[in-house]
């Protein structure tokens, strides 16, 4: 695999569209020209160049492809969007949008990343050392089709409304979540290793909520079943299940209602 | 003294009168440059009907008439019409959907007798020049 | 204005019976001239290629409330797919339900030139001109809506054909409408109230009338007034399994009715996406074609014409009046609803749909369309339609024209079905091979239509005195050709004069054209009850006053009035 | 000698009263009595013809003073800042008429803008739940002939909308409803037992903020599942009940406000709102509507819809539409500093925004095109005051329930002031000859 390092040189008087930060838009060229590709501050179109020293190689194909983005990109959007493979190491914080509709390969965020990462995502893997914004691994606007598949790791904090219309894939948060998880969800799972506030699961058709911690409020619509253990992912324990939402369609398998499940940890 | 109360805002027929005849006009300030309390959260807070105190929530402060509820009881609840006076307390966090968290804000309310009620005017010319307290 | 002479291109005109021969067009003050007739025109080079009248579309959902509803609940339509603004070329947008401006564009594109909007509610009647007005380039009409209509289900319920009309002319007038809709009779109303009309006798709850009834009296009212376009009707129970017994029993209403109309049509009533129609079996496991038994009853039936409906296998938006069935549709696939109930007129619904060859019904529903057309005899009386965006984009019109035009093409969409087998057993298609040729195309796209709509002096043909709309496309009919050649020459016109502007030139758009908007004014006696009755249910009833319901003169700003005398 | 002109459009709420009747002078120069309006309406006939209204342009100077200025120095100022901008808001356009909407999306198309309007501090989040689960809805004129169920959820409609009741909602006798008032059941969710409340027959005085809970606690209801003997501070059996109050009805509207799209949940409690009335129309016939505020938010959403294909937070600033409220939505924008221009016109950010934004627009280039003068105009660097839709000059509104109406011009406005459609359409000629297209 060869490498491209971009170290942020010029910071964006306002946001920095760079979408072309992928894999997919390196693969195959040279230094040169991954330069020159676009990036947008508002109505200007930019070269990736104006704002980067880029050095090393990129690969013959995205799979060969690594990219290593260093510096303060907190006013940069969209890094990874769209990826199919290879891999993109943010070091640093990063604005909205990462990995937006990735499809595969591998993306690391060793800080924080605002709203939106991972929306619609599709395959692959995003790992966020630091913190994640509101809507992590949430559908766009309108779509009924959220995330699909792929894994979502943050170490930290994740904000409100994550997992919106998940329908596969998995989303780990290490720390607390902010309100409305795993809304509209037909299936996914998502775990939670620290506090929940409250709003799990609303709307939910089916798919799968662990949380460890607490849970400030439980939705009307989620009743206690019972206690089991559960082994899952390496998450070990004694869990009170609840189903739900149980003013939601749900459908039916021989005869039995699959209802959505949410775990919460009574001991480890 | 000061109370902890739950502070929604939003529109009153007065605040609405007031606004179309010109916010510029001290009528607007009577309408809305009010905190309505319920009565139970007066006797709390000690103080008289009619009387300015300030508003404090993590998002920033602002002086207000505090008046009695006129859609109560409602203890616990506070109610600022909407406008600048409510907007300088109101929690901006919009949770990534461009609304503001206008409704449900908690706040301190506390007696400031002798300090002025801005026009709506005042209040912004103030507040972005830095000449508020 | 510039003249145009079209050289040398085969021409398709069913209106001077040109198969295909080498033929001239010539282009004069916005309309067809006799080639004697220019000066010193540009001269277009269209050796090799084909020359045919701009398209004419009889229905599709192109303006108004519910098409806007469905631009708006539908961001996900608009992702990665927008195209930015260029040159004269505003920004466009979306993919089943495009904006204003992609319409007309888009239309353009593929060589057409008159769009007729299938369903105006009256009420929203202003919401509709605003958004032909700001559609560029093509021609429109929309048709407002009668058959759920209080008026009209009060008048009928008597059989008082006068009234009828008279009201008829009268919101023709206020809404600045083209020709009378009817949409599932009597259904919509119901739906009201939360139930249908299944089928053409199955009373309105209060109105005391059936489906039957209405159609019948609007078909006799159409006819009493003499009006360009005849009753222009989507069937009650429409997608259902078994349901082709009502479109039947919809046809025979029309038995014994000729036409009253100065305007040359032949048929009093249009059936529309008669696909959505034509359904045997009665549940979705045993759903099958029942286009034979449809297409038998229209080809010996010379009053009536239709449209095909055509499923195009995409993710999209539905879009109907038909309240009622839109509810359950979304009971069926879960997906986001939309229902916009409109008091005393009518209502509509909108939901997502996403035909995948992958189910079987999906693909019955494809085969069924196209066999609507290939049994037909007459392709002057069937056109080519996807109920935009119902069925399918409009701009998948290309591509039905390949599957019409080549086994091959049909085939290969066959092979692709998950269901294959089930889909051939379901249906006749994999059994018809034939092909249609550019001419039958033309009389399904152009004369057909224009025809139909009472238009056949304006459109459709490339006689002289005709409206200089002609299309030239990149394909040459005399070669041996792929089937995708078809689609993507027909996507993609070369030239299209509209008017007389050329507003495609090299496959680009070059103007925004001279769009108009036309309406039918129809004059008839004074009827005092009539507007008695009017006055009344404004202030009974409605929430906006009389004096603020009809539409003035500059949403429409180009308008092109169609003057009818119904006066004794 | 005066006149009266009748089937006047009343410019304030979204309820777009039609029937105002309004007394001018016989040289139409002079407004003088308005019949029909609620107190608010009058008001803002009555206010276009104050004696100390701003009729000229004016531009802020150093030492914070206002300087008259013309017309062109105004046009020149605002095509001049949103052609220097990168990013420039295009903020308001809920109190204009759909055709300066339209003038003002040329613009924003040419300049790169992110269109936005009061829907972003109003009912924008049931725009995001209507598209994420769709909206069955009415006209005005159903509920009118047809609902015997009406719901009012976080709305306040005697202060809000203060016609609402008597036109269409809880009084009027219409072909089905021939009784009115009496043959319908009233429902009112707030947390204030508000005056709207005072004329129901259910109120439930629901814990601030817990809507969602609610509202999920009803659909469990409507399905006979078990609830918590508490939900938002209602005890479930008052929940069970106000259920079966509303499944029993033959047709039930459920009218909503800021009450939910601004609390916690936003868009997720119109969601199951719309989720309870899709849920109703199992047992019976039900629609939702949203209480919308200005008179003619709903129409810029109509026209953005049918030109960009989004009803709010359009972002045109890559030549092509984008929208993502969150990110493409003003507060957000003027938060993060995304934006470098604001241009504000039929709307007072200044008075309803957050103050936190409001201090970021006075510190951008900035202009305000209003009738009046507000906290907007306060820190906006240049004020253009132009004609009243709706009295001055007519043009096209959308109502509530998306029905357009044409409103009327009923009397001239002062000497010399121009429409806002006027100022735009100078403005876009303006920009285009910078851009020299």
């Amino acid at each position: 695999m060869e490498t491209v390092t971009l170290t942020i040189k010029n910071q964006p008087d306002l946001f920095l569209e760079a979408d072309t930060i992928t894999p997919d838009a390196f693969a195959g060229k040279k230094i040169e020209e991954i330069a020159d590709l676009h990036v947008y501050v508002g109505r200007e179109q930019h070269r990736l160049g104006d704002f980067f020293e880029i050095s090393g190689k990129a690969g013959a194909t995205p799979e060969e492809t690594k990219i290593v983005v260093n510096g303060d990109l907190s006013r940069v959007k969209y890094i990874g969007m769209k990826m199919t493979a290879g891999e993109v190491v943010v070091n640093g914080n990063a604005d909205m949008y990462v990995g937006a509709w990735m499809q595969g390969g591998k993306i690391t965020v060793n800080g924080d990343v605002d709203a939106f990462a991972g929306t619609g995502m599709k395959g692959g893997e995003l790992i966020i050392k630091g913190n994640a914004g509101n809507y992590l691994g949430a559908a766009y606007r309108g779509d009924w089709r959220g995330m699909q598949a792929g894994t979502i790791t943050v170490t930290g904090n994740a904000g409100s409304d994550i997992g919106t219309f998940m329908n596969g894939g998995e989303i780990v948060i290490g720390g607390d979540v902010d309100v409305h998880v795993a809304t509209h969800a037909e299936g996914g799972r998502i775990i939670i290793k620290g506090n929940a506030k409250s709003r799990l699961g609303g709307q939910m058709v089916e798919g799968e909520i662990y949380v460890l911690g607490s849970i400030d409020l439980m939705m009307p619509g989620f009743a206690y079943r019972e206690d089991v253990d559960v082994d899952v992912d390496g998450i070990k324990g004694r869990f009170a299940l609840y189903e739900g939402d149980l003013g939601e369609r749900h459908r039916k398998r021989k005869g039995q209602t699959i209802y959505a499940k949410l775990y919460q940890r009574i001991e480890a | 003294m000061a109370i902890r109360v739950n502070l929604i805002t939003g529109r009153t027929i007065q605040q609405g009168v007031s606004m179309e005849a010109g916010k510029e006009k001290p009528a607007y300030t009577a309408a809305c440059g009010i905190i309505e309390l319920d009565p139970a959260d007066f006797k709390k807070l000690g103080a008289f009907r009619n009387t300015n105190v300030r508003v404090t929530s993590d998002y920033g402060n602002v002086i207000v008439k505090a008046v009695e509820a006129t859609q109560g009881p409602h203890p616990g609840v506070a109610y600022i019409p909407m406008g600048p006076w409510a907007n300088m307390v109101i929690n901006p966090n919009t949770y990534s959907t461009g609304m503001p968290t206008f409704k449900g804000t908690p706040v301190t309310v506390e007696v400031a007798k002798n300090e002025p009620v801005f026009s709506s005017l005042e209040l912004v010319r103030k507040g972005c020049r830095g000449e508020l307290a | 204005m510039a003249e145009y002479l079209i050289k040398n291109g085969f021409v398709f005109d069913p209106v001077l019976g040109i198969k295909g021969d080498k033929a001239d067009v010539a282009i004069k003050n916005g309309k067809i001239v006799e080639t004697t007739a220019l000066g010193s025109p540009k001269v277009i080079d269209a050796a090799g290629k084909t020359v045919m009248a701009g398209g004419v579309d009889i229905h599709a959902h192109v303006a108004g409330p519910k098409v806007n509803i469905g631009r708006n609940f539908r961001p996900e339509d608009k992702l990665f797919g927008y195209k930015a603004r260029s040159g004269i070329e505003r920004m466009q947008g979306g993919f089943s339900v495009p904006t204003t401006i992609r319409t007309g564009y888009n239309y353009a594109r593929m060589g057409y030139t008159t769009v007729m909007e299938a369903a105006m509610p009256p009420l929203y009647a202003r919401h509709t001109h605003e958004e032909m007005r700001d559609t560029p380039i093509l021609d429109q009409g929309a048709y407002p809506v009668f058959g759920n209509n209080w008026f009209v289900l009060e008048y009928l319920k008597n059989h008082e054909i006068e009234n009828a009309a008279a009201y008829i002319a009268w919101l023709l007038r206020a809404t600045k409408g083209y020709a009378v809709k009817v949409v599932n009779p009597g259904g919509t109303e119901a739906w009201g109230w939360g139930l249908n009309c299944e089928n053409i006798h199955d009373p309105v709850p209060y109105f005391d009338i059936t489906p039957a009834q209405i159609v019948k009296g609007l078909i006799e009212a159409n006819e009493h007034l003499g009006l360009p376009h005849s009753m222009h009707v989507h069937a009650n129970n429409l997608g259902n399994p078994g349901n082709y017994t009502t479109t039947l029993d919809t046809f025979k209403l029309s038995e014994g009715i000729k036409p009253n109309s100065k305007f040359g049509r032949d048929q009093v009533m249009h059936h529309t996406h008669v696909q959505f129609h034509s359904y045997g079996g009665d549940s979705w496991v045993n759903v099958e074609s029942k286009a034979k038994e449809i297409m038998d009853y229209v080809n010996s039936h010379e009053n009536i014409t239709i449209d095909m409906g055509q499923v195009t296998l995409d993710e999209t938006t539905t879009m109907t009046a038909d309240g009622p069935f839109e509810h359950h549709l979304t009971e069926l696939n879960h997906l986001k609803w939309a229902n916009a109930d409109v008091e005393l007129e009518t209502g509509s619904g909108v939901v997502p749909y996403v035909y995948s060859p992958n189910i079987k019904v999906c693909a019955i529903q494809w085969a069924i369309g196209l066999e609507l057309a290939l049994f037909a005899k007459d392709p002057m009386r069937i056109f080519i339609t996807t109920d935009h965006p119902n069925a399918g984009p409009f701009i998948r019109y290309p591509r039905v024209i390949k599957w019409l035009m080549s086994t091959e093409a049909r085939e290969q969409q066959f092979d692709a079905f998950k269901h294959k087998d089930k889909v051939i057993d379901a249906t006749n298609l994999a059994g018809i091979d034939r092909e249609l040729n550019l001419y039958e195309i033309a009389q399904m796209t152009r004369a057909g239509p224009a025809k139909a709509l009472g238009l056949a002096h304006m459109y459709g043909g490339l006689a002289p005195g005709l409206e200089a709309d002609v299309a030239v496309y990149d394909f040459n009919p005399n070669e041996p050709y792929a089937p995708d050649e078809i689609e993507t020459a027909f996507l993609n016109a070369e030239h299209l004069f509209k008017t007389g502007v050329q507003v495609v030139r090299d496959h680009n758009i070059a103007s925004n054209g001279n769009k108009r908007t036309l309406w039918v004014n129809a004059k008839v006696d004074e009827n005092p009850q009539v507007m008695r009755d009017v006055r009344e249910k404004f202030l009974r009833y409605y929430t906006v006053t009389l004096n603020n319901y009809e539409v003035t003169g500059h949403y429409l700003p180009n308008p092109y009035v169609i003057e009818v005398d119904a006066t004794e | 000698m005066t006149k009266t002109v009748t089937d006047v459009i009343c410019p304030f709420c979204g309820t777009l009263c039609d029937d105002l009747e309004v007394v001018v002078s016989a040289d139409n120069k002079e407004l003088l009595e308005v019949y029909n309006a609620c107190a608010i309406g009058a008001e803002k006939f009555l206010h276009s013809q104050a004696k100390d209204r701003i009729t000229r342009p004016r531009m802020r100077q150093e030492d914070g003073s206002w300087k008259e200025i013309s017309y062109d120095e105004a046009i020149e100022y605002t095509a001049k800042i949103l052609t220097d901008a990168r990013k420039p808001l295009m903020y308001g356009w809920s109190s204009t008429n759909c055709e300066a909407q339209a003038v003002g999306s040329e613009i924003g198309e040419l300049v790169g803008a992110v269109m936005d309007n009061t829907a972003t501090v109003c009912h924008g989040t049931s725009l995001i739940a209507v598209q994420d689960i769709g909206i069955p809805s009415c006209t005005l004129g159903e509920v009118k002939n047809r609902a015997d169920r009406i719901l009012f959820w976080g709305c306040n409609p005697a202060h809000a909308h203060p016609r609402h009741m008597s036109r269409y909602s809880i009084f009027p006798r219409g072909f089905f409803t021939g009784k009115g008032h009496k043959g319908r059941k009233v429902i009112v969710i707030d947390p204030r037992p508000t005056d709207t409340a005072s004329v129901a027959d259910v109120h439930l005085q629901i814990e601030q903020g817990r809507d969602y809970e609610l509202l999920n606690a009803f659909r469990v209801a409507f399905k006979d599942e078990q609830l918590p003997d508490v939900v938002a501070g209602i005890p479930k059996e008052k929940i069970y009940e106000a259920a079966e109050l509303l499944k029993s009805g033959r047709f039930v509207i459920i009218f909503f406000g800021m009450g939910v799209t601004q609390s916690l949940g936003k868009n997720h409690n119109i969601d199951e709102a719309i989720a309870v009335t899709r849920d109703l129309n199992e047992y019976t016939k039900a629609a939702i509507m949203p209480m919308r505020g200005h008179y003619n938010v709903t129409g810029s959403g109509q026209v953005w819809g049918w030109l960009f294909g989004f009803p709010y937070a359009v972002d045109l600033s890559r030549g092509f539409a984008r929208y993502n409220p969150g990110e493409t939505t003003s507060n957000d924008l003027l938060r993060r500093d995304e934006v470098d221009a604001v241009f504000v016109l039929g709307s007072d950010p200044g008075a309803h925004f957050p103050f936190s934004s409001v201090k970021k627009i006075y510190n951008l280039p900035s202009v305000a095109i209003d009738p009046h003068e507000t906290p907007t105009t306060e820190v906006c660097k240049v004020h253009v005051p132009v004609a009243f839709v709706g009295v001055e000059v007519g043009g096209c509104a959308y109502r509530m329930d998306n029905v357009p109406i044409e409103t009327r011009k009923v009397v001239e406005p002062p000497e010399g002031m121009m429409t806002d459609e006027e100022f735009l359409r100078h403005v876009l000629a303006r920009v285009k000859e910078i851009q020299g297209v």
